[in-house]
């Protein structure tokens, strides 16, 4: 059977962060790949690679996924957002400063993560409860806050959007 | 993984014994077995085995090594090979004693396998249950084939 | 974890495009939608393609129907459309409450109904909430179209009936008539449910059971229903389930198959299987009196 | 004032500006918006990337090695095996130099690196590992300590063991003959014989899981020597210095023409000490004449490093009135198949065994033993956990017997303040005892639990690393801001803003005109290890001397230029002021160098040396922590729920209260671990589990519904303003706190960790069955 050397390539045009991207890739290339080597948005980290851990989370449409899980070519004609998406310039989005207010970044490798599906979670429920959060970040590791912080921080930034700061 | 069955044959021990040794009636009782030869008479074979685990496909080339023979009463062998394709790497012994009872013969079939690497750790619970199904299906076409 | 090997990627629209691609491609081709199984084995090695054939474009697949009092969910439907159906949602409500907790957020968006049915995980929710729902698969060919049911499809741990040329398009449920009282629990420690058990108990205008729908999953090599529980609780009143709460999860428990594997030995989901079976008939008894029973137990899931 | 611990600081000279504040993150900002770097995320123009081809046998004699095919790949660079590294010295390890950079002739454990093929892209390299055919013999495995000590086990080393490279473990007692590689005995008072005397003697033996450290970011490394043959490594590791060492070693090149430069780490927790990935990088780098980058998957960090499990008998011996007479301990730590730096770990975990208490005869003895699995490092604790965990269930035992509340039998039994713990070590240098009330007062100990509700107790001590060094340099540059040079590296434990915040805080600058180098052993000076709680109380001390000669040089040359003396000076807000002089650094600059360049270097050396302490140096500090646990039982299916957890550390000064609390948060979370849901399964030497779906980490719903974190500051630390070590404390008291209040709830002790619900429900069944 014929050995794929020159795998059949795919165009793709989607946005990036709010910025139009159009690039080649190769039909097996994983969008975490693209994003990091090609595109050189290294916010999001491959950890466990199985998506369980949810270092590699970026939103596509809006929609959390696993980009360590997730070929690129099924962000062809969507918007990603990524962690460097997050900030307005040098103005933070409200989560990365709750993030550092309440002591929720350490070591800050499941931090790009934490964030997207923050915002994905806040997107769809304004003001969650502490346990929503806990229920929703059931696909985010982190080793070192021991969640106690990112719970928080997620809750009061739910609370500070909802208006009922 | 580690599977014992006993087996009732029709056949006396000598002629089940002569059986053991037919390899290409051996080929067709051992699930998945496609072709075996010999390498050094009653000492070692060559033999590919392919199994399904769910979707993933093993297909293995196995060196078979004697190592032990007592006429018509006991007969172990040791196999390993790899599956270069999924780094799967295979290694079994099997431990075949026969005992005469009531004009046929009892077979207690003792086999005990490790698949090593990822399909190894990954699949480790239904590795177990296809080696079960394998030794059952052994068993019932040797049954057969002691029949014919 | 090694890296993907290269493969190309159809998008056929059609079915009979995908059987022509299975049909010329065979082994070397792969069916794909949401890959959250699929490309995991890809990357660690264990299965390799040519060919990824991507179903996400044949039109249908995905959606969501009501079919003359069935209903019927698309191979190609999300887990998160599962559970924000509206049609699901009145129907079979389970259905979409389970939805809500199976594996993570993002393999929610990503991973499919058929998917998670056609790998046969015995760790998985769906498998068990179908069987108590009287699943049927429907498997597409180009010999011709066949319907399997879902106690038949599953044969063991990650093993279907399912041929290699054949495409899963569907999984037809029968939903439970009005007057149906239910409750499905998950428990278990690790990433993946250790129990599954789905319970409803359909109430009679005389308020019997008639009848009542046991199935447990994950903790023998394929979900099961308990033939001997739904006939012991047909005919009684729900309060009576619930008096002989214990005995009757004793016998489901002593008839269920377990294996022991990473989650656990045989015995002790056996006697799980006890509990949560109990658990789950107060739960249902609770509801049926138009209690919430706002059952919390650790590292359970109650829907 | 931004939210966080209030510690009940004591003023030191003058009300302090910075420290002891919750200031925000020096690197917080680059790690929200997906700025910050980390090893992994490396690219050097013609970098080549490695995949490592692994042993499947736990042990197994290397019969043939088929590269052929491999070298075929395009995109292949090179497919090497031991027999291809030439020019260096193979072996590596800080205590013993026994484990080869790629297998030579026999595989130790399953998962060993056999193989490394080096390509341009990690695709074909890893297509080229998978066409590697290794032929391998398998040998007898033994992978438990039961197999590894039984008389006349198979050996996993055969040959007798190389010295290490650092000196005070040249002291390695292997027992010939057998899988020991080292032993550690320490006695004190009339030892054994003293139990004669006891009232109350109590014996038991637990044993401690293996575990895995799971960092987020696994072990990764670049490498890339230059024409005038220097080596340079990014690597993601606690400990440059000894990664230094080892490679000049290895290369045998002088120790100025290695430079280990170390970015932010994801995580590290014990398991990024001593060389890791550093020698095949290096080595293949070398070969290649290439950078060469290798950044594990996180299944193959669970294949180079894991706690040491342990099997721990502990014999206590009581007064009639509660006092501990006497103990005795022997404890076997599993190091696997490479020792890495299991020699030290037996010996600083078994010497505090007795813990905060006063124990007047002791005899203590540990083994380090090597078995087929993967090789044992440092991690959180260093041995203090699987000691504990034995220890603090025991004494529970005893105050149950001795009708003694568990809070009160340990109070009476603290060791106070300035009291010896050891002769030649350093005195007590906490208040234990308000620990232990705070503690108790916070879980409301006295009030009693609810009925469905257990509570246990538990304490700690440990010690941290002596004989020891710490160096920093403070450079305050022309506009009065300044660079802090130390080599102290950022895991998440926050050491970057605690470094920038005591330089500050001496400087009289602001925290954001202070930069803290990236470490990196060409411009940061030397520093032991990031490990053992020591950073904040070592470097941080070496920091606070070194901003200290730049103050005094400040008011030097001020004290000149106003003809005021420099007595009665002092720095304030980025100038140096008298009673009614103010001189602003930039002018203080321009008066010492008379123009507008120039700036003044400060150093700072923390090195307590040697002393007559047991371990070879007195610890600079004592780490103390309480942990007190709330739980509720479901005993249907024996799953324990943590309600309620409060942890209190005696830490003398918290610099940045925030971090501190975020720190001891994970170190409850990192216990819950061990404690309740983590295991390394192996059977028959193959490991079963090494990924997240079988392996369960700590999750955000296995937070407790109640944790407080809280701190003793009373400042009598070592460390700058007070402070002592903290992190690693916390995470001790977990697991015999929660085996504790399960015994009380439900009457039944385990002695096997995690307590997971089957091993909870079987014991609940054995006890309903009756004796």
């Amino acid at each position: 059977m014929p050995d794929i050397r020159t795998p059949s390539s795919c165009s793709l045009a989607l946005t990036v962060n709010g910025r139009p991207v159009t690039l080649d890739v190769p039909a097996h290339a994983l969008l975490l790949d693209v994003l990091r080597d090609r595109l050189g948005l290294k916010g999001a980290k491959r950890s466990c690679d199985i998506q369980v851990c949810g270092a590699c989370t970026v939103l596509v449409d809006g929609a959390p996924v696993s980009a360590c899980t997730y070929l690129a070519v099924e962000a062809d004609g969507r918007a990603v957002l990524t962690v460097e998406g997050l900030a307005d310039g040098e103005r933070l989005d409200p989560l990365q400063e709750a993030f550092i207010e309440h002591g929720a970044v350490q070591c800050g490798f499941c931090t790009s993560g934490m964030l997207l599906s923050a915002k994905a979670l806040l997107d769809e429920d304004p003001s969650p409860t502490p346990e929503r959060v806990v229920q929703y970040l059931r696909g985010n590791l982190c080793r070192c806050t021991g969640y106690r912080k990112l719970v928080d921080a997620i809750v009061a930034c739910g609370a500070a959007r909802g208006g009922t700061a | 993984m580690r599977v014992t069955r006993e087996l009732a044959l029709a056949v006396p021990p000598g002629a089940l014994w002569t059986l053991l040794w037919d390899v290409p009636r051996m080929v067709a009782c051992v699930p998945g077995c496609v072709e075996a030869r010999e390498v050094e008479a009653h000492r070692r074979y060559a033999a590919r085995l392919t199994q399904k685990v769910g979707p993933i496909r093993l297909s293995l080339p196995l060196d078979v090594e004697v190592t032990e023979v007592e006429p018509e009463r006991r007969l172990a062998l040791r196999a390993r090979g790899r599956d270069p394709r999924i780094g799967a790497e295979v290694a079994m012994r099997v431990t075949l004693d026969i005992d005469a009872r009531d004009g046929g013969s009892v077979l207690r079939i003792d086999a005990e396998g490790r698949v090593l690497g990822t399909l190894g750790a990954l699949g480790h619970g239904a590795i177990q249950r296809k080696a079960e199904e394998s030794v059952d299906e052994f068993g019932a076409r040797l049954r057969e084939a002691a029949r014919g | 974890m090694t890296r993907l090997r290269p493969f190309a990627l159809d998008r056929p629209a059609s079915l009979e495009e995908v059987g022509a691609l299975l049909a010329e491609h065979g082994a070397d081709a792969a069916l794909y939608a949401g890959g959250t199984e699929l490309l995991l084995l890809l990357k660690a090695g264990l299965l390799r393609v040519q060919r990824l054939i991507d179903l996400k474009r044949v039109p249908g697949l995905a959606d969501i129907t009501a079919d003359d009092g069935t209903v019927v969910l698309g191979a190609t439907a999300r887990h998160r459309t599962v559970e924000r159906s509206a049609l699901l949602r009145e129907r079979c409500p389970l259905v979409a409450g389970v939805a809500r907790h199976v594996a993570n957020v993002r393999v929610r968006h990503v991973g499919t109904v058929g998917g998670n049915l056609a790998f046969a995980d015995p760790h998985s929710d769906l498998a068990t909430l179908f069987l108590a729902l009287d699943a049927e698969l429907t498997l597409w060919s180009r010999a011709g179209e066949r319907r399997v049911a879902l106690a038949d499809f599953v044969r063991g741990p990650y093993e279907t009936v399912r041929r290699d040329d054949e495409i899963l398009t569907g999984v037809r449920l029968r939903p439970w008539p009005a007057g149906t009282v239910s409750a499905y629990l998950k428990f278990g420690v690790h990433e993946r449910p250790s129990l599954g058990v789905a319970l409803a108990a359909t109430i009679g205008p005389d308020g019997a059971v008639a009848p009542a729908r046991l199935a447990v999953g994950c903790v023998g090599p394929r979900p099961q229903r308990c033939p001997e529980f739904e006939r012991e609780a047909a005919g009684r009143s729900v309060a009576e389930l619930a008096g002989r709460a214990a005995a009757l999860a004793e016998a489901a428990a002593d008839a269920v198959e377990t294996t022991g594997d990473l989650h656990g030995s045989a015995d002790y989901k056996r006697d799980m299987t006890r509990v949560f079976v109990r658990r789950a008939i107060e739960i249902v008894a609770a509801r049926a009196a138009g209690e919430d029973p706002h059952a919390r137990y650790p590292y359970t899931v109650v829907v | 004032m931004r939210r966080g611990a209030r510690g009940d600081g004591v003023s030191g000279p003058g009300p302090l500006r910075v420290v002891g504040q919750s200031v925000r993150r020096v690197d917080a900002l680059e790690k929200v918006t997906g700025r910050a770097r980390y090893v992994t995320d490396l690219e050097l123009p013609g970098m080549l990337h490695v995949t490592l081809v692994r042993s499947p046998y736990a042990h197994a004699r290397l019969v043939r090695l088929d590269t052929q095919a491999a070298t075929g790949v395009p995109g292949v660079r090179a497919v090497v095996g031991s027999g291809d590294l030439t020019g260096c010295d193979p072996y590596f390890g800080p205590a013993f130099r026994d484990r080869p950079i790629l297998a030579i002739d026999v595989v130790r454990y399953e998962g060993e690196p056999v193989v490394a093929v080096v390509a341009d892209d990690e695709g074909a390299a890893a297509e080229a590992a998978a066409l590697v055919d290794v032929a391998y013999e398998e040998l007898p495995a033994v992978t438990t300590l039961e197999e590894a000590l039984a008389p006349g086990a198979p050996l996993v080393h055969t040959a007798e063991p190389l010295a290490g490279h650092f000196a005070d473990l040249s002291t390695l007692r292997a027992k010939p003959g057998t899988n020991i590689c080292h032993q550690f005995d320490f006695e004190r008072g009339r030892g054994a014989a003293a139990f004669a005397d006891a009232h109350l003697i109590l014996e038991d033996t637990y044993t401690f899981p293996r575990v895995q450290h799971y960092s987020m970011e696994p072990h990764a490394a670049v490498a890339a020597w230059n024409e005038a043959g220097e080596l340079t490594v990014w690597a993601s590791t606690q400990n440059p210095y000894s990664v230094r060492v080892e490679l000049a070693k290895m290369f045998d090149v002088p120790l100025g023409r290695i430079r280990i430069v170390v970015p932010l780490l994801g995580g590290g927790f014990g398991g990024k000490t001593y060389a890791k990935l550093e020698p095949i990088v290096g080595a293949l780098a070398r070969m290649t004449g290439r950078p060469v980058r290798l950044a594990l998957s996180a299944e193959e960090a669970f294949r180079t490093v894991r706690r040491c499990d342990a099997r721990v008998r502990a014999r206590l011996g009581f007064t009639r009135e509660g006092l501990l007479l006497a103990a005795e301990c022997d404890a076997d730590f599993d190091v696997g198949a490479y020792a890495d730096i299991g020699p030290r770990i037996i010996q600083k975990g078994t010497y505090t065994a007795t813990g905060p208490y006063r124990v007047p005869h002791v005899r203590l003895h540990s083994n380090a033993v090597y078995t087929n699995t993967t090789p044992g490092g440092a991690f959180r604790g260093f041995g203090v956990p699987q000691l504990a965990w034995a220890i603090e269930s025991v004494l529970d035992e005893a105050a149950r017997r001795l009708d003694h509340d568990p809070v009160e039998l340990r109070r009476q039994n603290l060791l106070a303040h300035g009291e010896e713990f050891a002769p030649g070590d350093a005195p007590i240098d906490g208040k234990f005892e308000e620990s232990l009330n705070r503690a108790a007062h916070a879980i409301r100990w006295t009030q009693g639990a609810a009925a469905d509700r257990g509570r246990g107790v538990a304490m700690m001590l440990k010690a941290s690393i002596g004989p020891t060094v710490s160096e920093a340099i403070v450079r305050l540059h022309a506009d009065a801001s300044a660079t802090v040079l130390a080599s102290a590296v950022e895991m998440g434990q926050g050491a970057r803003t605690v470094m920038a915040q005591i330089a500050a805080e001496v400087l009289a600058i602001p925290v954001g005109r202070v930069f803290v180098a990236t470490p990196d052993t060409a411009v940061t000076p030397y520093d032991q290890t990031t490990s053992s709680s020591r950073s904040t109380t070592m470097t941080g001390r070496a920091v606070q001397e070194a901003a200290a000669d730049v103050r005094d040089q400040l008011l030097h040359v001020a004290s000149g230029r106003l003809g005021v003396p420099a007595a009665r000076l002092r720095l304030e807000d980025g100038a140096v002021v008298g009673a009614s002089e103010r001189l602003a650094y930039p002018d203080v600059l321009e008066e010492r160098f008379g123009m507008g360049g120039g700036e003044l270097i400060g150093r700072g050396v923390v090195a307590p040396g040697r002393s007559a302490a047991p371990l070879g140096g007195s610890t600079p500090f004592w780490e103390m922590a309480v942990g007190a646990a709330e739980i509720v039982v479901d005993e249907e299916t024996g799953a324990i729920t943590v309600e309620k957890y409060v942890s209190v550390a005696d830490v003398g000064r918290c610099i940045n209260p925030l971090q501190c609390e975020a720190q001891d948060e994970g170190a409850v979370l990192q216990g819950l671990g061990h404690t309740l849901l983590e295991e390394m399964l192996y059977e028959r030497g193959q490991l079963l589990n090494a990924n997240l779906v079988d392996y369960r980490v700590p999750r955000a719903e296995d937070l407790p519904r109640v944790l407080e974190c809280r701190f003793v500051e009373n400042a009598d630390g070592a460390g700058p303003f007070g402070a002592k070590g903290a992190g690693e404390g916390s995470l001790v008291p977990v697991a015999p706190a929660v085996g504790n209040a399960l015994s009380r709830l439900t009457g039944v002790r385990l002695r096997e960790l995690p307590l997971t619900p089957e091993r909870v429900w079987r014991a609940l069944r054995a006890r309903r069955a009756g004796p």
